[in-house]
Protein backbone atom coordinates (compact mmCIF):
# COMPACT_ATOMS: atom_id res chain seq x y z
CA UNK A 1 0.00 0.00 0.00
CA UNK A 2 2.75 2.03 1.14
CA UNK A 3 4.65 1.62 -2.02
CA UNK A 4 1.65 2.72 -4.35
CA UNK A 5 0.96 5.97 -2.68
CA UNK A 6 4.87 7.10 -2.92
CA UNK A 7 4.53 5.84 -6.73
CA UNK A 8 1.83 7.86 -7.08
CA UNK A 9 3.78 10.96 -5.54
CA UNK A 10 6.82 10.09 -7.83
CA UNK A 11 4.18 10.66 -10.89
CA UNK A 12 2.56 13.82 -9.51
CA UNK A 13 6.28 15.40 -9.22
CA UNK A 14 6.94 14.19 -12.50
CA UNK A 15 3.66 16.19 -13.95
CA UNK A 16 4.87 19.25 -12.32
CA UNK A 17 7.83 19.02 -13.55
CA UNK A 18 6.19 18.59 -16.85
CA UNK A 19 3.66 21.65 -16.46
CA UNK A 20 6.91 23.62 -15.44
CA UNK A 21 8.59 22.65 -18.91
CA UNK A 22 5.67 24.24 -20.72
CA UNK A 23 6.54 27.20 -18.91
CA UNK A 24 10.17 27.10 -19.41
CA UNK A 25 9.71 27.05 -23.10
CA UNK A 26 6.43 29.50 -23.59
CA UNK A 27 8.41 32.17 -21.09
CA UNK A 28 8.29 34.97 -22.65
CA UNK A 29 11.65 36.28 -20.96
CA UNK A 30 15.16 34.97 -20.09
CA UNK A 31 14.52 35.35 -15.83
CA UNK A 32 11.16 33.53 -16.58
CA UNK A 33 12.74 30.88 -17.71
CA UNK A 34 15.87 30.77 -15.00
CA UNK A 35 12.67 30.57 -12.21
CA UNK A 36 11.35 27.66 -14.07
CA UNK A 37 14.94 25.72 -14.21
CA UNK A 38 15.25 26.27 -10.60
CA UNK A 39 11.52 24.89 -9.33
CA UNK A 40 12.33 22.08 -11.91
CA UNK A 41 15.41 21.26 -10.03
CA UNK A 42 14.22 21.24 -6.83
CA UNK A 43 11.48 19.11 -7.89
CA UNK A 44 13.97 17.00 -9.76
CA UNK A 45 16.16 16.67 -6.17
CA UNK A 46 12.91 15.42 -4.55
CA UNK A 47 12.71 12.52 -6.96
CA UNK A 48 16.12 11.31 -7.08
CA UNK A 49 15.27 11.52 -2.77
CA UNK A 50 11.80 9.17 -3.84
CA UNK A 51 13.52 6.73 -6.48
CA UNK A 52 16.67 6.33 -3.90
CA UNK A 53 13.79 4.80 -1.33
CA UNK A 54 12.07 2.35 -4.75
CA UNK A 55 15.90 1.38 -5.64
CA UNK A 56 16.30 0.80 -2.11
CA UNK A 57 19.71 2.08 -2.31
CA UNK A 58 21.52 4.76 0.32
CA UNK A 59 24.23 5.94 -1.90
CA UNK A 60 21.57 7.71 -4.36
CA UNK A 61 21.08 10.14 -1.90
CA UNK A 62 24.17 11.76 -2.41
CA UNK A 63 23.64 12.49 -6.13
CA UNK A 64 20.59 14.71 -4.36
CA UNK A 65 22.65 16.24 -2.49
CA UNK A 66 25.05 17.40 -4.72
CA UNK A 67 22.85 18.54 -7.25
CA UNK A 68 21.31 20.64 -4.40
CA UNK A 69 24.59 22.58 -3.81
CA UNK A 70 25.17 22.86 -7.96
CA UNK A 71 22.04 23.99 -9.12
CA UNK A 72 21.96 27.01 -6.43
CA UNK A 73 25.33 28.10 -8.44
CA UNK A 74 24.26 27.37 -11.79
CA UNK A 75 21.02 29.99 -11.16
CA UNK A 76 23.15 32.49 -9.30
CA UNK A 77 25.68 32.75 -12.48
CA UNK A 78 22.57 32.81 -14.98
CA UNK A 79 20.87 35.84 -12.87
CA UNK A 80 24.15 38.29 -12.60
CA UNK A 81 25.02 37.25 -16.15
CA UNK A 82 21.85 39.11 -16.96
CA UNK A 83 21.87 41.74 -14.58
CA UNK A 84 25.16 43.25 -15.20
CA UNK A 85 27.32 40.52 -17.39
CA UNK A 86 29.13 38.59 -14.45
CA UNK B 1 35.98 37.54 18.05
CA UNK B 2 38.28 35.59 15.86
CA UNK B 3 38.18 32.38 18.57
CA UNK B 4 34.60 32.45 18.77
CA UNK B 5 34.20 32.19 14.24
CA UNK B 6 36.94 28.91 14.83
CA UNK B 7 34.84 27.37 17.62
CA UNK B 8 31.31 28.21 15.38
CA UNK B 9 32.86 26.69 12.22
CA UNK B 10 34.50 23.38 13.42
CA UNK B 11 31.89 22.99 15.44
CA UNK B 12 28.65 23.21 12.47
CA UNK B 13 31.57 21.40 10.11
CA UNK B 14 31.33 18.45 12.38
CA UNK B 15 27.91 18.44 12.86
CA UNK B 16 27.90 18.39 8.98
CA UNK B 17 30.49 15.58 8.87
CA UNK B 18 28.47 13.39 11.01
CA UNK B 19 25.38 14.14 9.34
CA UNK B 20 27.16 13.12 5.68
CA UNK B 21 28.75 9.80 7.56
CA UNK B 22 26.03 9.00 9.59
CA UNK B 23 27.97 6.57 12.11
CA UNK B 24 30.40 7.00 15.12
CA UNK B 25 34.15 5.59 14.66
CA UNK B 26 37.60 6.22 15.70
CA UNK B 27 39.04 6.70 12.06
CA UNK B 28 35.77 8.83 10.74
CA UNK B 29 36.45 11.33 13.92
CA UNK B 30 40.08 12.24 13.37
CA UNK B 31 39.41 12.36 9.38
CA UNK B 32 36.90 14.86 10.23
CA UNK B 33 38.15 16.79 12.53
CA UNK B 34 41.21 17.33 10.85
CA UNK B 35 39.66 18.24 7.32
CA UNK B 36 37.21 20.24 9.37
CA UNK B 37 40.12 22.45 11.14
CA UNK B 38 41.78 23.14 7.74
CA UNK B 39 38.88 24.29 6.05
CA UNK B 40 37.82 26.28 9.28
CA UNK B 41 41.51 28.21 8.88
CA UNK B 42 40.70 29.31 5.15
CA UNK B 43 37.60 31.35 6.46
CA UNK B 44 38.91 32.40 9.74
CA UNK B 45 39.55 36.23 9.01
CA UNK B 46 36.21 37.03 7.54
CA UNK B 47 34.85 36.63 11.31
CA UNK B 48 31.46 35.58 9.88
CA UNK B 49 30.10 34.54 13.33
CA UNK B 50 31.71 36.93 15.29
CA UNK B 51 28.64 38.52 16.26
CA UNK B 52 26.13 35.62 17.06
CA UNK B 53 25.53 36.03 21.17
CA UNK B 54 25.96 32.97 23.47
CA UNK B 55 23.40 32.69 26.25
CA UNK B 56 20.28 31.56 27.61
CA UNK B 57 18.41 34.32 26.28
CA UNK B 58 19.58 33.63 23.21
CA UNK B 59 18.62 30.08 23.12
CA UNK B 60 15.51 30.90 23.73
CA UNK B 61 14.96 34.01 21.33
CA UNK B 62 16.25 31.26 18.69
CA UNK B 63 13.83 28.30 19.31
CA UNK B 64 10.84 31.19 19.75
CA UNK B 65 12.45 32.68 15.71
CA UNK B 66 12.23 28.76 14.85
CA UNK B 67 8.75 28.15 15.94
CA UNK B 68 7.44 31.33 14.59
CA UNK B 69 9.31 30.72 10.95
CA UNK B 70 7.57 27.30 10.68
CA UNK B 71 4.32 28.57 11.20
CA UNK B 72 4.72 31.69 9.28
CA UNK B 73 6.02 28.87 6.00
CA UNK B 74 2.90 26.71 6.23
CA UNK B 75 0.74 29.88 6.97
CA UNK B 76 2.43 31.02 3.89
CA UNK B 77 1.75 27.85 1.30
CA UNK B 78 -1.57 27.64 2.46
CA UNK B 79 -1.65 31.51 1.19
CA UNK B 80 -0.52 30.60 -2.19
CA UNK B 81 -2.45 27.43 -2.63
CA UNK B 82 -6.02 29.80 -2.06
CA UNK B 83 -4.36 32.30 -4.64
CA UNK B 84 -3.06 29.54 -7.03
CA UNK B 85 -6.60 27.48 -6.98
CA UNK B 86 -9.29 30.65 -6.83
CA UNK B 87 -10.43 30.79 -10.51
CA UNK B 88 -9.98 34.84 -10.68
CA UNK B 89 -6.09 35.70 -9.77
CA UNK B 90 -6.36 38.01 -6.65
CA UNK B 91 -3.37 39.93 -6.26
CA UNK B 92 -2.43 43.39 -5.56
CA UNK B 93 1.38 43.47 -5.79
CA UNK B 94 3.05 46.46 -5.09
CA UNK B 95 7.59 46.70 -3.97
CA UNK B 96 7.42 48.58 -0.63
CA UNK B 97 10.47 50.01 1.58
CA UNK B 98 10.87 48.61 5.18
CA UNK B 99 13.15 49.70 7.46
CA UNK B 100 15.77 47.18 9.92
CA UNK B 101 17.35 47.80 13.03
CA UNK B 102 19.67 44.71 12.51
CA UNK B 103 23.00 45.75 12.10
CA UNK B 104 25.32 42.75 11.18
CA UNK B 105 25.07 40.83 7.98
CA UNK B 106 24.46 37.39 9.29
CA UNK B 107 21.12 39.09 10.58
CA UNK B 108 20.10 40.56 7.87
CA UNK B 109 20.96 37.57 5.76
CA UNK B 110 18.29 35.79 8.17
CA UNK B 111 16.00 38.38 8.00
CA UNK B 112 15.85 38.51 4.51
CA UNK B 113 15.31 34.98 4.26
CA UNK B 114 12.65 34.72 6.86
CA UNK B 115 11.07 37.34 4.89
CA UNK B 116 10.97 35.97 1.52
CA UNK B 117 9.77 32.48 3.03
CA UNK B 118 6.73 34.01 4.72
CA UNK B 119 2.98 34.97 3.46
CA UNK B 120 2.97 36.84 -0.09
CA UNK B 121 6.29 38.75 0.55
CA UNK B 122 9.98 38.17 -1.80
CA UNK B 123 12.93 40.27 -0.65
CA UNK B 124 14.29 42.39 -3.62
CA UNK B 125 17.30 44.34 -2.87
CA UNK B 126 19.07 45.60 0.33
CA UNK B 127 20.08 49.03 0.80
CA UNK B 128 22.00 50.39 3.47
CA UNK B 129 19.28 49.53 6.69
CA UNK B 130 15.97 49.55 4.13
CA UNK B 131 14.93 46.39 2.50
CA UNK B 132 12.91 46.65 -0.59
CA UNK B 133 10.22 43.90 -0.46
CA UNK B 134 7.83 42.69 -3.32
CA UNK B 135 4.47 42.04 -1.38
CA UNK B 136 1.93 40.19 -2.97
CA UNK B 137 -0.98 41.88 -1.60
CA UNK B 138 -0.43 45.19 -0.11
CA UNK B 139 -2.21 46.56 2.29
CA UNK B 140 0.02 49.58 2.82
CA UNK B 141 2.31 51.73 1.16
CA UNK B 142 3.88 53.69 3.45
CA UNK B 143 7.21 52.74 5.24
CA UNK B 144 5.98 52.46 8.86
CA UNK B 145 2.91 50.30 8.18
CA UNK B 146 4.76 47.76 5.81
CA UNK B 147 7.79 47.49 8.59
CA UNK B 148 5.14 46.95 10.86
CA UNK B 149 3.00 44.21 8.89
CA UNK B 150 6.04 42.08 7.50
CA UNK B 151 9.43 43.03 9.92
CA UNK B 152 8.08 43.21 13.20
CA UNK B 153 7.35 39.59 14.01
CA UNK B 154 11.01 38.48 13.21
CA UNK B 155 13.20 41.37 14.47
CA UNK B 156 12.37 40.89 18.00
CA UNK B 157 14.53 37.39 18.01
CA UNK B 158 16.80 38.02 15.48
CA UNK B 159 17.95 40.91 17.68
CA UNK B 160 18.60 39.04 20.90
CA UNK B 161 20.54 36.23 19.11
CA UNK B 162 22.29 38.46 16.24
CA UNK B 163 22.56 41.73 17.03
CA UNK C 1 5.12 4.58 10.44
CA UNK C 2 5.70 3.47 6.97
CA UNK C 3 1.75 4.71 5.68
CA UNK C 4 2.65 8.47 7.53
CA UNK C 5 5.91 8.97 5.62
CA UNK C 6 4.15 7.56 2.13
CA UNK C 7 1.36 10.07 2.90
CA UNK C 8 3.38 12.92 3.86
CA UNK C 9 5.35 12.10 0.73
CA UNK C 10 1.97 12.55 -1.15
CA UNK C 11 1.47 15.87 0.53
CA UNK C 12 4.76 16.89 -0.34
CA UNK C 13 4.34 16.19 -4.29
CA UNK C 14 0.67 17.86 -4.30
CA UNK C 15 2.51 20.99 -3.09
CA UNK C 16 4.83 20.83 -6.24
CA UNK C 17 2.03 20.33 -8.36
CA UNK C 18 0.03 23.53 -7.05
CA UNK C 19 3.58 25.31 -7.53
CA UNK C 20 3.72 24.02 -10.57
CA UNK C 21 0.15 25.64 -11.59
CA UNK C 22 1.38 29.03 -10.05
CA UNK C 23 4.03 29.12 -12.10
CA UNK C 24 1.70 28.58 -15.03
CA UNK C 25 -1.06 30.92 -13.72
CA UNK C 26 0.49 34.11 -11.70
CA UNK C 27 0.63 37.11 -14.59
CA UNK C 28 4.32 38.53 -14.30
CA UNK C 29 7.42 37.41 -13.17
CA UNK C 30 7.64 38.85 -9.46
CA UNK C 31 4.45 36.22 -8.69
CA UNK C 32 5.90 33.30 -10.60
CA UNK C 33 9.21 34.02 -8.05
CA UNK C 34 7.21 33.91 -5.31
CA UNK C 35 4.96 31.20 -5.81
CA UNK C 36 7.63 29.27 -7.32
CA UNK C 37 10.11 29.61 -4.32
CA UNK C 38 7.08 29.10 -1.63
CA UNK C 39 6.06 25.73 -2.36
CA UNK C 40 9.02 23.95 -3.53
CA UNK C 41 10.79 24.86 -0.25
CA UNK C 42 7.60 23.44 1.61
CA UNK C 43 6.88 20.42 -0.40
CA UNK C 44 10.87 19.02 0.08
CA UNK C 45 10.63 19.60 3.95
CA UNK C 46 7.39 17.92 4.12
CA UNK C 47 8.86 15.27 1.60
CA UNK C 48 11.87 14.75 3.12
CA UNK C 49 10.32 14.16 6.99
CA UNK C 50 8.38 11.12 5.20
CA UNK C 51 11.13 9.56 4.03
CA UNK C 52 12.85 10.15 7.28
CA UNK C 53 9.88 8.17 9.26
CA UNK C 54 10.02 5.45 6.41
CA UNK C 55 14.11 4.94 6.57
CA UNK C 56 15.05 6.93 10.08
CA UNK C 57 18.99 5.83 9.26
CA UNK C 58 18.63 8.16 6.74
CA UNK C 59 17.61 11.11 8.93
CA UNK C 60 21.43 12.61 8.95
CA UNK C 61 21.65 13.43 4.95
CA UNK C 62 17.85 14.60 4.69
CA UNK C 63 18.08 17.27 7.34
CA UNK C 64 21.58 18.20 5.62
CA UNK C 65 19.44 18.48 2.28
CA UNK C 66 16.78 20.20 4.17
CA UNK C 67 18.77 22.89 5.20
CA UNK C 68 20.56 23.48 2.11
CA UNK C 69 17.24 24.08 0.55
CA UNK C 70 16.20 26.72 3.25
CA UNK C 71 19.62 28.34 2.83
CA UNK C 72 19.72 28.39 -0.87
CA UNK C 73 16.06 28.88 -2.17
CA UNK C 74 15.60 32.58 -1.04
CA UNK C 75 19.01 33.39 -2.18
CA UNK C 76 18.51 32.15 -5.79
CA UNK C 77 15.07 33.91 -6.00
CA UNK C 78 16.13 36.70 -4.26
CA UNK C 79 19.32 37.21 -7.14
CA UNK C 80 16.45 36.29 -10.02
CA UNK C 81 14.19 39.02 -8.19
CA UNK C 82 17.23 41.51 -8.30
CA UNK C 83 18.64 40.95 -11.67
CA UNK C 84 14.83 41.31 -12.95
CA UNK C 85 14.33 44.68 -11.88
CA UNK C 86 17.86 46.18 -12.90
CA UNK C 87 17.79 44.97 -16.24
CA UNK C 88 13.94 46.60 -16.55
CA UNK C 89 11.66 43.47 -16.01
CA UNK C 90 8.19 44.65 -16.67
CA UNK C 91 5.47 44.09 -13.67
CA UNK C 92 2.31 43.75 -13.90
CA UNK C 93 -0.98 46.36 -14.74
CA UNK C 94 -2.30 45.98 -11.29
CA UNK C 95 0.32 46.87 -9.35
CA UNK C 96 0.11 49.81 -7.25
CA UNK C 97 3.24 51.15 -5.93
CA UNK C 98 7.10 50.72 -6.67
CA UNK C 99 9.48 52.05 -3.71
CA UNK C 100 12.66 50.83 -5.57
CA UNK C 101 12.37 52.50 -8.97
CA UNK C 102 11.32 55.66 -6.73
CA UNK C 103 14.63 55.52 -4.52
CA UNK C 104 16.98 54.77 -7.42
CA UNK C 105 15.12 57.78 -9.39
CA UNK C 106 16.08 59.81 -5.99
CA UNK C 107 19.57 59.01 -6.47
CA UNK C 108 20.12 60.47 -9.71
CA UNK C 109 18.13 63.53 -9.33
CA UNK C 110 20.22 64.69 -6.10
CA UNK C 111 23.58 65.59 -7.99
CA UNK D 1 8.69 2.34 -12.85
CA UNK D 2 9.06 1.41 -16.97
CA UNK D 3 6.97 4.59 -16.86
CA UNK D 4 8.50 7.01 -14.70
CA UNK D 5 11.65 5.84 -16.79
CA UNK D 6 9.76 6.62 -20.26
CA UNK D 7 8.47 10.16 -18.83
CA UNK D 8 11.94 11.75 -17.69
CA UNK D 9 13.79 10.15 -21.19
CA UNK D 10 11.01 12.13 -22.92
CA UNK D 11 11.63 15.34 -21.13
CA UNK D 12 15.57 14.64 -22.08
CA UNK D 13 14.66 14.66 -25.48
CA UNK D 14 12.90 17.52 -25.03
CA UNK D 15 15.29 19.81 -23.99
CA UNK D 16 18.08 18.61 -26.07
CA UNK D 17 15.93 19.66 -28.88
CA UNK D 18 14.79 23.18 -27.37
CA UNK D 19 18.68 23.37 -26.91
CA UNK D 20 19.54 22.52 -30.86
CA UNK D 21 16.40 24.48 -31.83
CA UNK D 22 16.44 28.24 -30.09
CA UNK D 23 17.89 30.75 -31.47
CA UNK D 24 18.83 32.42 -28.02
CA UNK D 25 22.35 31.80 -26.70
CA UNK D 26 21.28 31.99 -22.87
CA UNK D 27 18.65 29.78 -23.31
CA UNK D 28 20.61 26.99 -25.47
CA UNK D 29 22.98 27.16 -22.33
CA UNK D 30 19.65 26.99 -19.86
CA UNK D 31 18.45 24.03 -21.66
CA UNK D 32 21.71 21.87 -22.08
CA UNK D 33 21.82 22.08 -17.81
CA UNK D 34 18.42 20.72 -18.05
CA UNK D 35 19.19 17.86 -20.52
CA UNK D 36 21.96 17.34 -17.82
CA UNK D 37 19.63 17.02 -14.57
CA UNK D 38 17.36 14.88 -16.70
CA UNK D 39 20.06 12.66 -17.84
CA UNK D 40 21.78 12.25 -14.70
CA UNK D 41 17.98 11.06 -13.04
CA UNK D 42 18.31 8.44 -15.73
CA UNK D 43 21.89 7.61 -14.68
CA UNK D 44 20.40 6.65 -11.07
CA UNK D 45 17.75 4.76 -12.55
CA UNK D 46 20.45 2.53 -14.39
CA UNK D 47 21.93 1.63 -11.22
CA UNK D 48 24.57 3.69 -11.65
CA UNK D 49 25.14 6.83 -9.05
CA UNK D 50 28.44 7.80 -9.25
CA UNK D 51 28.07 8.52 -13.38
CA UNK D 52 25.06 10.43 -12.23
CA UNK D 53 27.07 12.67 -9.52
CA UNK D 54 29.68 13.30 -11.86
CA UNK D 55 26.81 14.42 -14.34
CA UNK D 56 25.02 16.37 -12.25
CA UNK D 57 28.31 18.01 -11.09
CA UNK D 58 29.57 18.56 -14.39
CA UNK D 59 26.83 18.37 -17.40
CA UNK D 60 24.65 20.60 -15.17
CA UNK D 61 26.91 23.19 -12.46
CA UNK D 62 29.66 23.67 -14.25
CA UNK D 63 29.37 23.43 -17.28
CA UNK D 64 26.62 26.47 -17.49
CA UNK D 65 29.10 28.50 -15.85
CA UNK D 66 31.88 28.15 -18.06
CA UNK D 67 29.60 28.27 -21.15
CA UNK D 68 28.53 31.62 -19.44
CA UNK D 69 32.39 32.83 -18.90
CA UNK D 70 32.67 32.30 -22.26
CA UNK D 71 29.63 34.12 -23.66
CA UNK D 72 30.98 37.05 -21.74
CA UNK D 73 34.06 36.74 -23.64
CA UNK D 74 32.67 36.92 -27.14
CA UNK D 75 30.18 39.66 -26.52
CA UNK D 76 33.66 41.97 -25.38
CA UNK D 77 35.29 40.74 -28.14
CA UNK D 78 32.25 41.31 -30.28
CA UNK D 79 32.43 45.31 -28.72
CA UNK D 80 36.25 45.98 -29.43
CA UNK D 81 36.62 44.54 -32.54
Amino acid sequence: MADQILMVAVLISLLSIGVILIRFILGPSVLDRVVAFDTAGIIAISVIVLLAHMLERFIYVDVALVYGLLSFIGVLVVARYHERGL
Amino acid sequence: MKMKTALISVVLGLLFWFGLNGRLETGVLISGIVVVAIAAAFHVKDAVFGDVKFSPRAFIAFIAWLVVFVGELIKSNIDVMLRVISPKVRINPAIVEVKTKLKTPLGRLALANSITLTPGTLTTDIKGDSLFIHWIDASSTDVEGATKAIVAKFEKQLEVVFG
Amino acid sequence: MEMTGAVLALIGSIIFFLSALGLIRMPDLYNRIQTGTKATTLGTIILSIGLCLIHPEWTGKLVILILFIVLTNPISSHVVARGAHYSGQEMTDKTVGDALTEEDKDKEGTP
Amino acid sequence: MNIIFLIIAVFTVAMALYAVMTKDRTMAVLAAGATGLFASILFVMMAAPDVAMTEAAIGSGLTTFIFFFALRKVKRGQKNG
